[in-house]
């Protein structure tokens, strides 16, 4: 299963980075989504995924699936949220100022002169 | 008493003197300053008496001594003849300046501030026997000679030469840091006694080479060696009392100070030896060649300084040769570049203060509009003759000694066997030769042009006089002291150069009076050196009447070849240059960026991992494939092939909540109860705050991307995605420890008081993440609070109109 | 005839009932003509089907595990209220959006009481 | 107290929260401010004292043992990072007081501060490596909310770049963190090096390395990933760009140079070769883009980047001198670029723009200015014996001891560009024919010098003073060096 | 009786996969988001089938999760298709 | 256009009880079952974003008349003082105490001060999502 999850992943990011590279601010904000689930399916797979039981407590089971990377996910799941609410507003108010979502309209000179 | 306390005297002074320039308007503040370098020579002068007995004086104030880095006063004969020149010298200097700069126009304020520091500083690299605390001086004399030169900053012409000379002079100082951290390293420690006394063992170090040619770097652009030299003409911007004191007299000999302080140790080098012998020659004949060319009398003594000092640093080089051969035909190559050292001081610090004067009452310093000032100037126009005169090398002048000296040492290189001189030696004394005569040349050129043949009065900017007595005070015994040398030179020889003299060659001497050189005007008529001076008048003197002639021919070398054209291509292409190379790849447009940084990540992993072996599959590690588990990943692909295709931003928002939810699938088949909720309720919610945004977002588009860029896109992208997948698989097949969550497994219900591992590790075991998570949250929360709410945006006019 | 034979027949009977529904809903997304009829396959027959196949798990957790799941009652109860009143905002917001119906549509009332509203909204706007 | 160590990260925390609740009213936002960032840099000057006499802090939260809790670590490396990042922000948040305005007071900027402080003291001291994941995103988030506030045009467009590249970084963290899972099995750090040591880093941990590298990279801002900074923190108004400027990429430096020194140390020709080139590539493109621009913002902003890539460099020589002039330069660097990024910030008060071309002849109206700056700018170039010197001098000394012949030489030299960018300041702004200036007042100006001649002052300090602080650089460095101190003293049960 | 769950899984997703081709071919978003909708039940059904399955209660909570979850994405999306705007300020006025 | 939306918050008022009870539910369950503070706060969250999806911000704001940033804050403090709780203990930080009860009513308990600090994680949840969407629908 880990073969077809790894691959999985590979797909997700892929997506992802082609999605963040193009020139649609909101097809980068879609794509930073799809990153993050990338990124959370691979710590799941990473601990392994051939527990047979949820880590919670019950009698008669003793092979639980790896309890630490699902707490870390459920970090970065949040975290992610919360950094996602923000790029997305940030992003709709830089197009209410700026008027276009084109990220090649929205390039700075940095200061080249 | 600590003397070392005594280099920090000007600094200390320096710190009263904005107060007094500003509270006390009626004296000249210069006669405070005064007092400082008189207070400092007289005192300096008291250790002749040891250092002629080849002693020694030593005074240290601990810095960091764990670093082994200390300021120590370590007065031997050469620092003490430096100490002398940088007190005596700057005596008059400020003397002078106090007639030349204007009370109530200039701001004396900052200049003597200025003065003050470098005269500090200039003690300190004369002094300092660490290594770390010379460096420290060293840099201190390019930055207040920085400000000297920049005194009148709304001059371009200043603020031209002073970044000019600072950006050299501290490219020099940084690579001699590099040599002096090699030394340190070599030796163990960054005193220059010990690192001497343990000379012997350095040669044939790996680092030996380099320290060499790293600390000659920093003594040849200080000293105004070529190519380094480029700066000291630019650096005539300066009030003329800084040109006389720093340009002339005391900072440019420090790179010479330098050279001299660390024979010692190189001296045993095939390389020192040909490299200072050689750029010193060669930036003698180079400077001799150029002074002629110019045009503004301060533009001819800089050019005779730089001819100048290649020939102390040339004497320099040709004095290490006694590290190889005991010979007395050697021997008094060092003699004669101290001697010509302090001649130097005296006739070019005199000759500068003149061509101040000149300046000063006449409004110009261009040669051309000048001449027959003879008649109204007497008195400056008999020190520039003195001056000039020993600068050529005639007598009754103290030039003249130390020149005949120096072409004898060229003569005797011939005789040098090591090195190849023997093959090569004899091109030394022919350059030399042609060198002298142009000093001849250049020297008549300055004192002639300026103050003889027809006047041109009408022309001058100012009705010229004669200076005021006191700015002829200092110049005037400058002169004196020119004459008089050459009537004693053993006696300054034995008080003074001889002490010096064992000091850069403690390994032949033990005590100064063995120095065996008698200095005598006359040698006989067989004596080379005589008819070699005898040549360089005759050819000088016809060359310097025809003059006119060829004098145009400098125009042959165009302007964008020379060096300082070098110089401001470089300072251009540092500016323009860059500019546009940084706009290449600065293109202010991310996706550049993120292309550079994901091409990076791909390339670099995938490079790590089949370079060191890393790649791995072990099927046997992996759990087995499960059917709904396979459907999933079905679905998955499908919705994300999906956010890839759909045209509206509705299919898009819808397809990431269907990936989402099959994310969330996968915590179901994982046996994830707790992410499976917690990513259900996030990506509704998330979905809902896409829905929310998108009604104040346009509708997707590509924006007409092109078709090129998309498939670079792509080629990143699945670069980054095969890259992600090789590694995990890879790091998944090397599970090389045991988990640690085992022991979560096993207390969970004993020591947490819980069933729910993931909940427990989240609000116990890792509570901490869980603590700063939520402050996360917490902070999104209130940003966007601010983000929407305060819109500086619409008050602003527009950072967009410029 | 035992305890666990009846739970298997009523786990059996409802989750067969529930995957027949299932099936049919399926089958009615696919072929029906519009989004109109579709609504309907999805709300009516889905919430059924899903219905059962809940009410056969919930009886596998009573009757088998002993495990009386009070929020299974609730997902069924909270299915029950809310997939209807899913399935009429989303033919309102299809109607609103305007999606035609399918041409073999007899007739449309909703089009006739729109109008009517707009109307009556432009007049107020005037005022 | 065997929670110091947390003191630095919980205080500015609490603050960061009381102060949600008093929105609306400046006055009590900036004391409440002030009394916060004065109380956590007396809880870390305490804490810097403690460490020295006692050794490595190491405190396991919730009580449990060492591998399985949260450990946070106050090695004397991070202590001295803790105590500089909150003397930084007390000269940071006064400046504020008259540079900010009172639009962006009112919107959380002081919360935004002091949550950038917990997370950045966080990173300095945790001891786990998905905490620190968990503290880069406190102080990320908390970075978003200063780079954007306000609105402007600039600052939205910027911050945009901003997000994006820290988003793609921090997906890029986690999953390393998830590899390094993975293999060793354990996030504890102490852990992860014991773990490292007994498998002997194969070769899959240098791949690892690599990543980490480029994660941290991303942060720290090293060539070539560095190219969304200069961008970035043009945007933001000086105070924030100031923060920035001294706290954030020196994070990313911290975490390299911990990661490098404590798991990574079995392979160093691979790695810290690596390391080591990529430096030295940052230190060269820092200098052409120091010398590409006019603009005050931008000119400094590129020196980040050549110090990042001296630090790195001499973090990279893994040997005494080196790792000790890294610490010593990673310090100096944040004095200084907090210095002197309040300094141009009076700069553009005074003129009115950062543009260097529309400067000059200010020496004559401003000229304690002047020389403030001139002291900066000599200090950052590493003239001694101002701070930047002994730094430089280590680090070039342990290159050399290592016989990196080369990048010592172009390490020194970029001194030399380093100086070349910030003195054109000085010739172009303070130097030259004065331009006529927009009205400005004059008691914002004081205000505005205080807080940046105290700091100047610091920095000169820190360089005169060097024999004071080299007993704590050396227990730092020993404690990089040899990373069984560390181990010991967070796995000591 | 673990076949049978079995199969009636594989039912559940064969449709939940049918209905999908629905999500794609539209033609209109209405069309997409009913289709949605009904995935949003059988998962449901399957998720109930996959805690016989693994033998846990621990999933039930998910399935009333989903519920809710699908419920209030509908009304939102519903929302939004009919006037953009999901969440409004003041509707009286 | 006045929208009728009579069936839509009729049915609100009901399920935003029950979603309510519910996220309580998973809240208190957190600890031995799936669930916890996230959750239930996340559950609380799209009950609220329910009923502004029914109503309008202004009828929600009337009847939860919260300031929800002060929510969020008090979260945090609560979160921070139950792991700071350890400090005055002279143990290490985050150091949670409990006990088994025997109360009536419930059976054996066990009173956990992680229960606290999860309703911390419940308040900062709600507080900090209910922000945002209220921001960024009350923007114009």
């Amino acid at each position: 299963m880990e073969l077809v999850m790894a691959i999985l992943i590979g797909v997700l990011f892929t997506a992802a980075v082609y999605l963040i590279l193009s020139r649609s601010l909101l097809k980068i904000i879609i794509g930073t989504g799809l990153l993050s689930h990338g990124a959370h399916l691979l710590i799941l797979t990473m601990g392994g995924l051939g527990g047979l039981a949820p880590p919670v407590i019950s009698e008669g089971v003793t092979d639980f699936a790896d309890p630490l990377p699902q707490a870390l996910i459920l970090t970065a799941i949040v975290i992610s949220f919360g950094v996602t609410a923000f790029m997305l507003v940030m992003a709709y108010r830089a197009y209410a100022v700026h008027k276009t979502d084109d990220m090649n309209q929205l390039k700075g000179n940095d200061e080249h002169d | 008493m600590e003397f070392v306390l005594l280099i920090f005297l000007p600094i200390v002074a320096a710190l009263f003197i904005p107060l007094l320039f500003r509270k006390i308007k009626g004296i000249h503040t210069g006669w405070f300053v005064l007092a400082v370098p008189v207070v400092l020579f007289i005192y300096y002068t008291t250790f002749i008496k040891t250092t002629m007995d080849g002693g020694h004086a030593l005074s240290e104030l601990q810095w960091i001594p764990s670093l082994g880095i200390s300021f120590v006063s370590y007065l031997d004969g050469l620092s003490i003849l430096f100490s002398l020149l940088i007190t005596g010298i700057g005596a008059l200097v400020v003397l002078y300046s106090i007639f030349y700069l204007d009370k109530n126009k200039e701001k004396l304020g900052n200049f003597y501030v200025y003065l003050l520091l470098f005269m500090s500083a200039m003690l300190g690299v004369v002094q300092s026997d660490n290594v770390i605390s010379l460096y420290l001086f060293w840099e201190l004399t390019s930055i207040s000679s920085f400000l000297l030169i920049g005194y009148w900053f709304t001059r371009d012409g200043s603020r031209f030469g002073a970044l000019k000379s600072m950006m050299v002079t501290v490219f020099g100082g940084l690579m001699m840091l590099g040599g002096f951290i090699l030394l340190g390293i070599m030796g163990g420690t960054f005193s220059i006694r010990e690192l001497i006394a343990q000379s012997s063992t350095f040669v044939g170090h790996e680092f030996f080479t380099l320290a060499l040619v790293l600390i000659l770097l920093g003594a040849f652009t200080k000293s105004a060696q070529f190519p380094f030299y480029i700066w000291l003409p630019d650096a005539m911007e300066a009030p003329t009392p800084v040109s006389a004191y720093l340009h002339s007299a005391t900072m440019v000999k420090a790179g010479l100070y330098l050279v001299a302080r660390f024979t010692p140790i190189f001296a045993a080098s095939e390389v020192w030896i040909w490299l200072v012998t050689g750029i010193g020659l060669l930036t003698l004949f180079w400077g001799s060649l150029f002074a002629v060319k110019q045009t503004d009398l301060k533009a001819i003594l800089a050019f005779s300084t730089v001819s100048q000092l290649g020939l102390i640093m040339s004497l320099l080089g040709a004095g290490a040769i006694t590290f190889h051969v005991d010979e007395a035909l050697f021997s008094f190559a060092m003699f004669a570049a101290i001697f010509h050292l302090i001649n130097h001081a005296t006739f070019k610090g005199s000759l500068f203060m003149i061509a101040g004067i000149v300046d000063h009452e006449t409004g110009t310093r261009d040669i051309r509009k000048l001449g027959g000032l003879m008649s109204i100037m007497p008195v400056s126009f008999t020190v520039a003759f003195i001056g000039s005169m020993s600068m050529a090398g005639l007598p009754p002048f103290n030039g003249f000694l130390s020149k005949e000296m120096f072409l004898q040492s060229m003569l005797a290189i011939r005789h040098f066997e090591l090195f190849n001189f023997s093959t090569w030696g004899v091109v030394f004394p022919v350059v030399a030769w042609i060198a002298s005569v142009f000093t001849f040349i250049y020297s008549f050129y300055f004192v002639f042009k300026t103050f003889a043949g027809k006047q041109k009065i009408g022309k001058l900017p100012r009705k010229p006089h004669e200076a005021p007595f006191g700015m002829l005070i200092s110049p005037v015994i400058l002169a004196m002291l020119v004459v008089t040398i050459f009537f004693i030179p053993n006696v300054v020889g034995k008080w003074l150069v001889k002490p010096a003299v064992m000091a850069i060659q403690p390994y032949q001497y033990s005590h100064p009076s063995e120095v065996g050189v008698h200095v005598s005007a006359w040698h006989g008529f067989d004596s080379p050196e005589l008819w070699l001076t005898v040549g360089i008048v005759l050819i000088g003197g016809l060359l310097y009447l025809s003059l006119s002639k060829w004098q145009k021919f400098y125009g042959i070398q165009p302007d964008t070849l020379s060096l300082n054209a070098l110089y401001d291509t470089t300072m251009m292409f540092s500016e323009k240059g860059m500019n546009r190379l940084s706009r290449i790849y600065m293109t202010g447009l991310i996706r550049t960026y993120l292309l550079y940084i994901f091409a990076f990540l791909s390339v670099t992993t995938i490079a790590m991992l089949f370079l060191q072996d890393a790649f791995a599959v072990d099927m046997s590690s992996f759990s087995k494939i499960s059917a709904y588990g396979l459907i999933n990943a079905v679905i998955l692909l499908l919705a994300v092939a999906f956010v890839l295709l759909s045209k509206t931003r509705l299919g898009a928002i819808i397809s990431l909540g269907a990936v989402g939810y099959s994310v969330a699938l996968f915590f179901v088949i994982f046996k994830a109860p707790d992410l499976a909720l917690t990513q259900l309720v996030i990506e509704t919610v998330s979905v809902a705050l896409f829905l929310l945004a998108f009604q104040h977002l346009p509708k997707l588009s590509d924006h007409g991307e092109k078709k090129s860029h998309k498939f670079v896109n792509a080629i990143i992208a699945l670069g980054v995605g095969v890259t992600v997948t090789l590694v995990a698989l890879s790091s998944h097949s090397q599970k090389l420890v045991q988990s640690i969550s085992q022991y979560y497994k096993d207390t969970v219900e004993t020591e947490a008081g819980g069933g729910n591992i993931v909940n427990v590790i989240l609000v116990d075991y890792r509570g901490f993440d869980t603590l700063f998570e939520i402050a996360v949250l917490a902070i999104a929360g209130i940003g966007v609070l601010g983000m929407i709410k305060l819109r500086l945006a619409r008050k602003e006019s527009s950072d967009e109109n410029k | 005839m035992n305890v666990t034979v009846i739970a298997n027949i009523l786990i059996v009977t409802t989750i067969v009932v529930g995957l027949i529904f299932t099936i049919v809903t399926m089958i009615g997304i696919l072929r029906l003509p519009d989004v109109y009829t579709r609504a309907h396959a999805a709300s009516k027959s889905a919430t059924l089907g899903v219905l059962s196949i809940l009410l056969g798990v919930f009886f596998h957790f009573w009757l088998k595990e002993g495990h009386f799941s009070i929020s299974l009652l609730l997902g069924i109860g909270f299915l029950f209220i809310t997939s209807p009143i899913g399935g009429h905002l989303m033919g309102r917001a299809a109607y609103m959006s305007g999606v035609k119906p399918s041409e073999l549509t007899v007739g449309d009332d909703l089009k006739d009481a729109v109008k009517e509203a707009k109307e009556k909204n432009m007049e107020r706007l005037k005022d | 107290m065997i929670n110091l160590p947390l003191l630095p990260i919980i205080l500015p925390f609490l603050f960061a929260i009381l102060l949600l609740f008093f929105k609306e009213n400046v006055r009590i936002q900036r004391a409440l401010s002030l009394v916060g960032v004065i109380i956590s840099l007396i809880a870390s000057f305490f804490l810097l004292v403690t460490v020295k006499s006692e050794g490595v802090l190491a405190v396991t939260l919730g009580s449990w043992p060492a591998p399985f809790g949260i450990s946070m670590v106050s090695d004397m490396f991070s202590a001295l990072l803790v105590t500089t990042t909150l003397l930084i922000t007390l000269f940071v948040v006064v400046y504020s007081f008259t540079a900010i305005g009172e639009e962006r007071e009112k919107f959380f900027y002081y919360p935004a501060i002091l949550f950038m402080v917990t997370g950045v003291n966080g990173a300095f001291t945790t001891g786990d490596i998905f905490n620190m994941f968990v503290f880069f995103e406190v102080l990320l988030i908390a970075s978003y909310l200063l780079i954007v506030l306000g609105g402007e045009k600039k600052q939205l467009r910027e911050s945009i770049k901003y997000i994006l590249v820290n988003v793609v970084s921090s997906a890029l963290f986690v999953i390393t963190v998830a590899y390094l899972y993975s293999v060793v099995g354990t996030l504890n750090m102490a852990d992860i090096s014991v773990k490292i040591a007994e498998i002997g880093q194969p070769g899959i941990i240098t791949v690892i390395a690599v990543l980490m590298l480029i994660v941290f990279g991303v942060k720290g801002a090293i060539f070539p990933l560095y190219f969304w900074l200069p961008g970035s923190y043009s945007a933001p108004p000086v105070p924030v760009l100031a923060l920035f400027g001294a706290l954030l990429t020196k994070v990313g430096v911290y975490a390299i140079m911990r990661t490098y020194t404590l798991f990574f140390v079995h392979n160093v020709g691979v790695t810290h070769e690596i390391l080591m080139v990529v430096s030295i590539l940052t230190v060269i493109v820092g200098c052409i883009g120091a010398l590409a621009y006019f603009d005050l913002k931008q000119i400094i902003i590129y020196n980040i980047v050549i110090a990042v890539g001296v630090i790195l460099f001499g973090a990279a020589q893994m040997n005494e001198a080196g790792i000790s002039g890294a610490i010593f330069y990673l310090v100096h660097d944040m004095l200084i670029k907090g210095a002197l990024f309040l300094l141009i910030g009076i700069i553009i008060y005074v003129t009115g723009t950062s543009n260097l071309r529309k400067m000059g002849g200010l020496m004559k109206t401003h000229a304690p200015l002047g020389w403030f700056y001139l002291i900066a700018a000599f200090g950052l170039a590493g003239i001694p014996p101002l701070s930047g010197f002994i730094g430089k001098m280590l680090i070039t000394q342990g290159a050399f001891q290592t016989g990196n012949v080369l990048g010592s030489i172009i390490i020194l030299a970029s001194s030399l560009i380093v100086l070349l960018s910030v003195i054109r300041i000085f010739i172009y702004a303070f130097w030259g024919e004065p331009v006529e200036l927009p009205k400005t007042k004059r008691k914002p100006y004081a205000r505005m010098m205080l807080p940046t001649i105290v700091l100047v002052v610091l920095s000169v300090l820190y360089g005169v003073g060097t024999e004071w602080l080299i007993p704590y650089v050396t227990d730092a460095t020993d404690v990089l060096l040899q990373p069984s101190i560390y181990i010991d003293a967070v796995l000591k049960e | 009786m673990m076949t049978f769950i079995w199969v009636s899984l594989i039912l559940v997703v064969l449709s939940m996969i049918g209905i999908m081709f629905r999500v794609f071919r539209g033609p209109s978003v209405p069309d997409r988001l009913i289709a949605l909708d009904g995935i949003g039940v059988m998962l449901i059904s399957a998720i109930a089938l996959i805690s016989i399955l693994f033998d846990t209660p621990f999933f039930i909570d998910v399935i009333l999760l989903i519920a809710i979850m699908s419920f209030i994405g509908t009304v939102s999306f519903s929302k939004f298709i009919e006037r953009g705007e999901i969440i409004e300020r003041d509707r009286n006025r | 256009m006045k929208t009728n939306d009579v069936i839509l918050q009729t049915t609100t008022k009901v399920v935003f009880f029950i979603i309510f009870l519910f996220s309580i539910h998973i809240f208190f369950a957190g600890h031995y079952t799936p669930g916890g503070g996230f959750v239930g706060g996340l559950l609380t969250t799209g009950a609220i974003v329910l009923l502004l999806l029914a109503f309008d911000l202004k009828t929600v704001q009337k009847a939860l008349p919260f300031n929800f940033t002060i929510m969020t804050a008090i979260g945090l403090l609560l979160a921070l003082g139950t792991a700071a709780g350890a400090i005055f203990f002279n143990v290490p930080f985050f150091t949670h105490a409990f006990d088994y009860f025997t109360l009536p009513l419930f059976g054996e308990t066990s009173l956990h001060t992680a229960i606290i600090f999860d309703a911390g994680v419940f308040l900062v949840v709600v507080g900090s999502a209910i922000t945002i969407i209220q921001s960024i629908g009350g923007d114009s």
